[in-house]
């Protein structure tokens, strides 16, 4: 086997996981604190992409696009929260995936309405259209790498934030025991809201990141919500811990199976067998994780201690 | 009796760092009433856990009417004849009180997987049942949801839906926790009605209670049980008196 | 031939006559149904008001009904076709290309097909074969439609067609091709004015055969039209492929596969990656650097609706189709022209072809005058084509799929700055489908 | 109220067995297939509100189910098998099996771990379903004829169909009345309501649970051997998880935790979707706030909203 290739194949993998776990810390902080499943977080990252595309496409500057989807992002997920989604966190997860559904579906019509239904363009900025040497004969997507940057810089940001700071302090506390923060006379609203906020926030990151190399159209939010429930499943629903490294692996496993499943399976089952059985596992191969993850530990990897 | 009803050796359970029961013996005779007290935190509530088998033991063994059971889930416990109540009530809120109490029947009435007769026209589970409820002096309340009995009388029904089990061993957490003295009374002359007929584990904060209805009390103090003997040996102990009731002046 | 009638709203009366006799029919009902009810449950004793009240919870629930009823009874006259496509959803956007398209036929016909009023009814199949299928039974039997046009997706197509079909009713496909209706299941009644869906990879086989390529790197999404795709690909391409990848159906991301296709050191990419998978692709492709070493053929990939979301990511894209819009005949100039008047935007081969479904049901009602009964010769009528295409003149086969020239297109920059797809050369002439002779029909 | 609501389940029954006679008289035989529709998914809605509504189950791959049961009908009848009493039971059997399976693993985990592992699994079918060549893929396959019932009952007449479909859902509907108030009904109901007091006094929970998920699952599977057969036509999108997605809202639109209620849902979810998308291409913007406000405020869905429903489920 070529190592060149693992090599960059595991950079491809950390990038789509660092992806997800761009989208998985959000959504698992307002798991574990709130309580909350919220479909409708794909839709977040959705609207974060189509601000951020918009804003791009009008003032030329990448970095004011992405700070403007992350602003807007963050209020309306704060508005989203008020109007919405505040009457839900004492109601069974049920009713959540419900009202939450027919937020995905409310999203992406509006945003059908507001945009029109066709993909809208979008491009890397010019500064970060080129690549990077990684390896001899591995030239890297600039912007991919940037990405990689971002997200760990995010997942080191978060850590500093909730291991150092009092709002860190609040929603470690918030996601083992709720009344007790109650009783420490905190404004438990304001902390809900500003939490899906800075979620929200997260999403559009993630949307306003993938623009470039994805395509920005209705509905873009569900695929990758998918994979980012398997995230958060496998990593421990509310802990950020779990999300980075259920991001990353799902992630790996997700690349690398693309990548040399169907090439692995043709040594042992000859090669008609593997074009057929190789894509179709391949595509499957999260779930399985999940599933064997959860059979040894239906907790996930590093659940949140509650009390 | 050659050998104890229930023998626990050794039994620890950690929580992180926190050891929430400490190599834990006990002894209960058949018949007996032992109370378990102590102060908050002392890992009585972890011990009732791992004694119905909620809670899997680091280290130790159970063993019930002369089975080892320190590995058996807590529903094949309860089909041995261990029942427990909880310390926060737990019942059925949406089902009638009668229904509790037939549901605890059934749980010992061969398997539930009947599709089509409905339970509430089987005879075999009704009767004992209101029997059940009669005993606790819920009989007049049958009817009424679970859910919107009084306080008082909702540990009553727990008490009732363990005793529907035809249970060996009664694990009692805090019976009386929460209750009116009016109550408490009540309670009282009912559990004392049980002695003798049924062997008791009781874990108890009030101890009027304790000293009404135990025969022997062991004492645990951070996981640990530091002493074990008669009411009065106990009263008498210099070790629990420093170690406990200094901190808890007895009501 | 001009038949005065007022916009279908106004027929509104039958539909009240329509509630009105259904309003009888629940009179008539009621107190039997009531007797019934007390003497089948002699334990509820309840006031007549309970049992009223329920009458008319019945009452308002048939009402509904009769309301739905009552839509359909308009008037008789004017041609009804049922037009299906997705109109809601990501490939809502297909849908709008075809819906604005056909309006822009109506509109050149005088809204009046065949010289009768006409009224079309659009159903959004939401991509699901099943609801596919219900829209179509409404149609015919709520709407009475004389035709069903539209449908985007194979799956859908091989539930509705049938149905319609079986229903005697002419079913005219304006994009979906799968080669069951093609071959076996061909039909008298069912036509298509786009293609069977093997014709344009094999016009890009052919095409790469001809330029002497090997080492091919093919790619496709993971389902049967992928597979379908690269087959049709082989068929004409007969030097060596590298590699045959097929991907999740609705992937987004690529970058693992084309780390993998640049290890392979392919000379030529072949891909399908319809809507927004080829947005994502394109893009993912251009980034990587891949653009400018490896050439990309595509099919179905590079559109009108899809270039502007990629932009450059496109340049120099091949990709092999039946149309484009700088087709040079008169019939093309007015639609593309007047599409872009009216709409704003540039058509796509999704929209011609609906243009053109408009015009064969025209030229087969003309044919008839107007006779909507006589089946045959509407039938015998399209079977001419006889109407001016945008695609210029082409004929049917006998499985009712068109035998038409296939061209070589490439995604360059137009004048305007903007990315354009403009025609290179004509791969194939007159190109007929592969499955032609699987289908026993003979005329 | 308990008559008032008896009377009004029975109104309602007497407009769905009416429909053929309405839709006869009107000279409108589409509604004939559309409530046919509406009855195939109440079928499926039922049976999943066993278990989400009863069982407090929350599962989010019911359409994995339904599909299954397509591929049963539609997998004999690509092999020349038409026989409806060998395809209908294989539907039962395999996707009561598959949710054995499922269920051995899912009902491991509770909570959200239980929703997404339910979804993850339906998801997995679906990628099985699109990649397999040989039944169709992603196209799916026709299905040559309906079901064959050697000549007695004749799915091909549209009346005779309706009315089979209208027998299974009534027959669904009192078996699952007979089974939510006998013993193991009780078991599942109590389970939703405090699960470690069943296991304290000696149910072993897990195997109940495990059973009605099988049921459960059957019944999916069941309504996805009818909706082959309504449609002609199998598709793996069948078991999309939007689909998962629709058959709960419909669960919940109609008050889950009653056995009438998902019949409701389905009837006004179906509808409305026919009506809204016959109104604005953007239906999906209205249908979206509509669902938020019933979950916000008709917690008990619409059978919480009709006369006599006060009282719990009868």
């Amino acid at each position: 086997m070529n190592w060149l290739l693992v090599v960059e194949q595991c950079l491809n993998g950390l990038q789509f996981g660092v992806m997800l776990f761009l989208m998985a810390a959000g959504l698992t902080l307002v798991f574990g604190i709130m309580n909350l499943v919220n479909l409708a977080h794909g839709s977040l990252y959705m609207v974060g992409a189509y601000l951020a595309t918009a804003a791009f496409n009008r003032t030329g500057s990448f970095l004011a696009a992405v700070a403007f989807a992350l602003a807007a992002t963050l209020a309306i997920g704060m508005l989203v929260e008020v109007i919405a989604l505040r009457t839900l966190y004492e109601r069974d997860h049920l009713d959540q995936v419900l009202a939450t559904f027919g937020l995905i579906l409310f999203f992406n019509e509006a945003v059908a309405i507001v945009w029109g239904r066709a993909a809208l363009f979008t491009a890397v900025p010019r500064a970060l259209s080129g690549h990077l040497q990684v390896l001899p004969g591995i030239p890297y997507p600039a912007y991919r790498a940037v990405i990689i940057l971002v997200g760990l810089a995010v997942a080191l940001l978060l850590y500093v934030v909730v291991s150092r700071t009092r709002l860190g302090m609040l929603i470690r506390a918030g996601a083992s025991n709720r009344t007790m923060v109650g009783a420490l006379g905190v404004n438990i609203r304001l902390l809900y809201t500003v939490v899906f906020g800075f979620g929200a926030a997260l999403a559009a990151l993630g949307g306003a990141m993938a623009g470039p190399i994805y395509s920005v159209l209705p509905g873009m939010g569900e695929e990758i919500l998918i994979q980012v429930f398997v995230v958060i499943v496998i990593g421990g629903i509310g802990s950020i811990r779990g999300a980075l490294v259920g991001a990353v692996v799902v992630g790996m496993v997700d690349t690398l199976g693309r990548a040399f499943l169907k090439p692995m399976l043709s040594t042992v089952l000859g090669p008609s067998a593997a074009d057929n059985a190789g894509p179709a596992l391949a595509s499957m191969l999260i779930y399985i994780l999940m599933a064997a993850v959860l059979f040894f530990r239906p907790q996930g990897l590093f659940p949140a201690v509650r009390s | 009796m050659a050998e104890p009803l229930l023998a626990v050796r050794g039994l620890t359970k950690r929580f992180g760092g926190l050891v929430a029961t400490d190599r834990v013996d006990l002894e209960v005779a058949d018949g007996e009433t032992l109370a378990v007290i102590g102060p908050n935190g002392a890992g009585k509530t972890t011990l009732i856990g791992q004694l119905s088998g909620d809670l899997v033991p680091d280290a130790g063994t159970i063993r019930f009417a002369g089975e080892d059971v320190t590995a058996l889930p807590a529903p094949t416990r309860s089909q041995r004849g261990l029942a427990r109540s909880f310390q926060i009530t737990s019942i059925f809120p949406e089902f009638t009180a009668l229904d509790n109490v037939a549901l605890a029947v059934q749980a010992h009435a061969g398997h539930s997987f009947r599709f089509w007769t409905p339970a509430r026209a089987e005879r075999a589970l009704r009767e004992p049942a209101r029997a059940t409820l009669e005993q606790v002096g819920l009989g007049a309340r049958a009817a009424v949801a679970a859910g919107t009995l009084a306080h008082g009388e909702q540990r009553q029904l727990e008490i009732a839906m363990a005793l529907a089990t035809r249970p060996r061993l009664l694990l009692l957490d805090e019976p009386v926790a929460g209750m009116g003295a009016d109550e408490s009374q009540r309670m009282v002359q009912l559990l004392r009605a049980l002695r003798g007929h049924h062997t008791i584990v009781l874990v108890e904060h009030d101890m009027d209670v304790v000293f009404a209805l135990a025969d022997r009390i062991s004492v645990m103090v951070y996981g640990r049980v530091i002493a074990s003997g008669a009411p009065e040996a106990i009263r008498a102990n210099a070790e629990v008196r420093r170690a406990y009731l200094g901190e808890e002046i007895p009501a | 031939m001009a038949h005065l009638h007022p916009p279908t709203r106004a027929h509104a009366d039958p539909g009240q006559r329509q509630l009105r006799r259904l309003d009888g029919v629940l009179e008539s009902r009621r107190l039997p149904a009531a007797s019934i009810r007390t003497t089948q449950w002699p334990g509820m004793r309840r006031t007549k008001e309970v049992t009223v009240r329920q009458l008319r919870i019945v009452l308002v629930l048939l009402l509904i009904v009769g309301l739905f009823a009552g839509q359909a009874v308009l008037a008789a006259e004017p041609v009804k076709i049922g037009f299906i496509t997705s109109l809601s959803g990501p490939a809502g956007i297909i849908g709008k290309h075809m819906k604005d398209s056909v309006e822009l036929a109506l509109e050149h016909l005088g809204r009046k097909v065949g010289g009768l009023d006409v009224e079309v009814i659009y159903g959004d199949d939401q991509r699901k074969p099943d609801v596919g299928k219900q829209l179509a039974d409404e149609m015919l039997k709520k709407h009475k439609v004389n035709f069903v046009s539209g449908i985007i997706w194979s799956n859908v197509m091989l539930a509705v067609a049938p149905t319609v079909t079986g229903a005697g009713t002419i079913m005219v496909g304006t994009n979906a091709g799968p080669h069951e209706l093609a071959g076996k299941m061909c039909s008298e009644l069912y036509f298509t004015t786009s293609w069977q869906n093997d014709q344009t990879p094999e016009a890009m086989g052919k095409y790469m055969q001809d330029q002497g390529l090997t080492d091919v790197y093919a790619m496709a999404p993971n389902y049967a039209a992928g597979k379908d795709m690269v087959s049709g690909f082989k068929r004409y391409f007969k030097g060596r492929v590298v590699d045959e990848v097929y991907t999740k159906l609705g992937q987004q991301d690529y970058q693992a596969e084309i780390s993998q296709l640049r290890g392979k050191n392919p000379k030529a990419v072949f891909v399908f990656y319809p809507g927004d998978m080829g947005i994502q692709f394109l893009k993912q492709y251009a980034q990587a650097g891949l653009r400018e070493q490896i050439p990309l053929y595509s099919v179905y990939t590079v559109d009108e609706i899809s270039l502007p979301a990629v932009g450059e990511a496109a340049l120099g894209n091949y990709e092999t189709r039946y149309w484009s819009p700088d087709l040079k005949n008169e019939a093309n100039a007015k639609y593309v022209g007047d599409f872009k008047k009216k709409f704003g935007y540039t058509p796509s081969f999704y929209g011609a072809q609906s243009y053109d479904g408009i015009l064969l049901i025209d030229s087969a009602v003309r044919a008839v005058r107007g006779d909507l009964g006589n089946k045959k010769g509407m039938v015998a009528a399209m079977r001419k084509a006889d109407f001016r295409s945008t695609r210029g003149k082409f004929s049917f086969n006998v499985n009712h799929t068109p035998i038409q020239n296939f061209y070589l297109l490439r995604a360059v920059k137009g004048a305007g700055g903007d990315m354009e797809m403009q025609i290179q050369k004509t791969v194939f002439e007159n190109h007929k489908d592969a499955y032609y002779q699987e289908c026993p029909m003979k005329w | 109220m308990r008559s008032a609501r008896a009377l009004t389940l029975l109104a309602g029954f007497l407009v769905l067995g009416l429909v053929p006679v309405v839709a006869a008289l009107a000279n409108q035989p589409f509604y004939l297939d559309l409530f046919r529709r509406i009855m195939i998914f109440a079928i499926a809605a039922v049976s999943l509100d066993l278990i989400l509504g009863f069982g407090g189950m929350v599962s989010f791959g019911h359409a994995a189910y339904l599909g299954i049961g397509a591929y049963a009908v539609a997998i004999p009848a690509f092999y020349g098998i038409h026989s409806g009493l060998v395809q209908w039971p294989l539907a039962l059997a395999l996707s009561g099996l598959a949710a054995l399976a499922i269920g051995a693993v899912s009902l491991r985990t509770s909570g959200v771990s239980f929703i997404m592992i339910t979804l993850a699994f339906a998801q997995m079918l679906y990628y099985l379903g699109i990649s397999i060549n040989a039944w169709g893929a992603d196209d799916g396959m026709r299905l040559a004829r309906r079901s064959q019932f050697g000549g007695v009952v004749d799915l091909a007449n549209a009346y005779v169909f309706y009315y089979v479909v209208f027998g299974v859902l009534v027959a669904l509907l009192w078996l699952g009345h007979r089974l939510i108030h006998a013993r193991f009904g009780v078991v599942i109901r109590a389970a939703k309501s405090n699960e470690p007091r069943m296991r304290a006094i000696g149910f072993a929970t897990f195997r109940y649970k495990l059973a009605a998920f099988v049921i459960a699952g059957a019944g999916g599977g069941l309504a996805g051997a009818l909706l082959t057969n309504q449609t002609e036509y199998l598709t793996p999108s069948y078991m999309h998880w939007t689909r998962s997605g629709d058959i709960m809202v419909m669960v919940i639109l109609g008050g889950m935790g009653t056995l009438y209620g998902p019949v409701l849902g389905a009837v006004a979810f179906l509808l409305l979707e026919d009506i809204l998308s016959a109104w604005t291409v953007h239906w999906q913007v209205v249908l979206g706030p509509l669902l938020v406000l019933v979950v916000l405020y008709a917690r008990r869905g619409l059978y919480g909203l009709l006369p006599g429903a006060g009282a719990r489920d009868g």
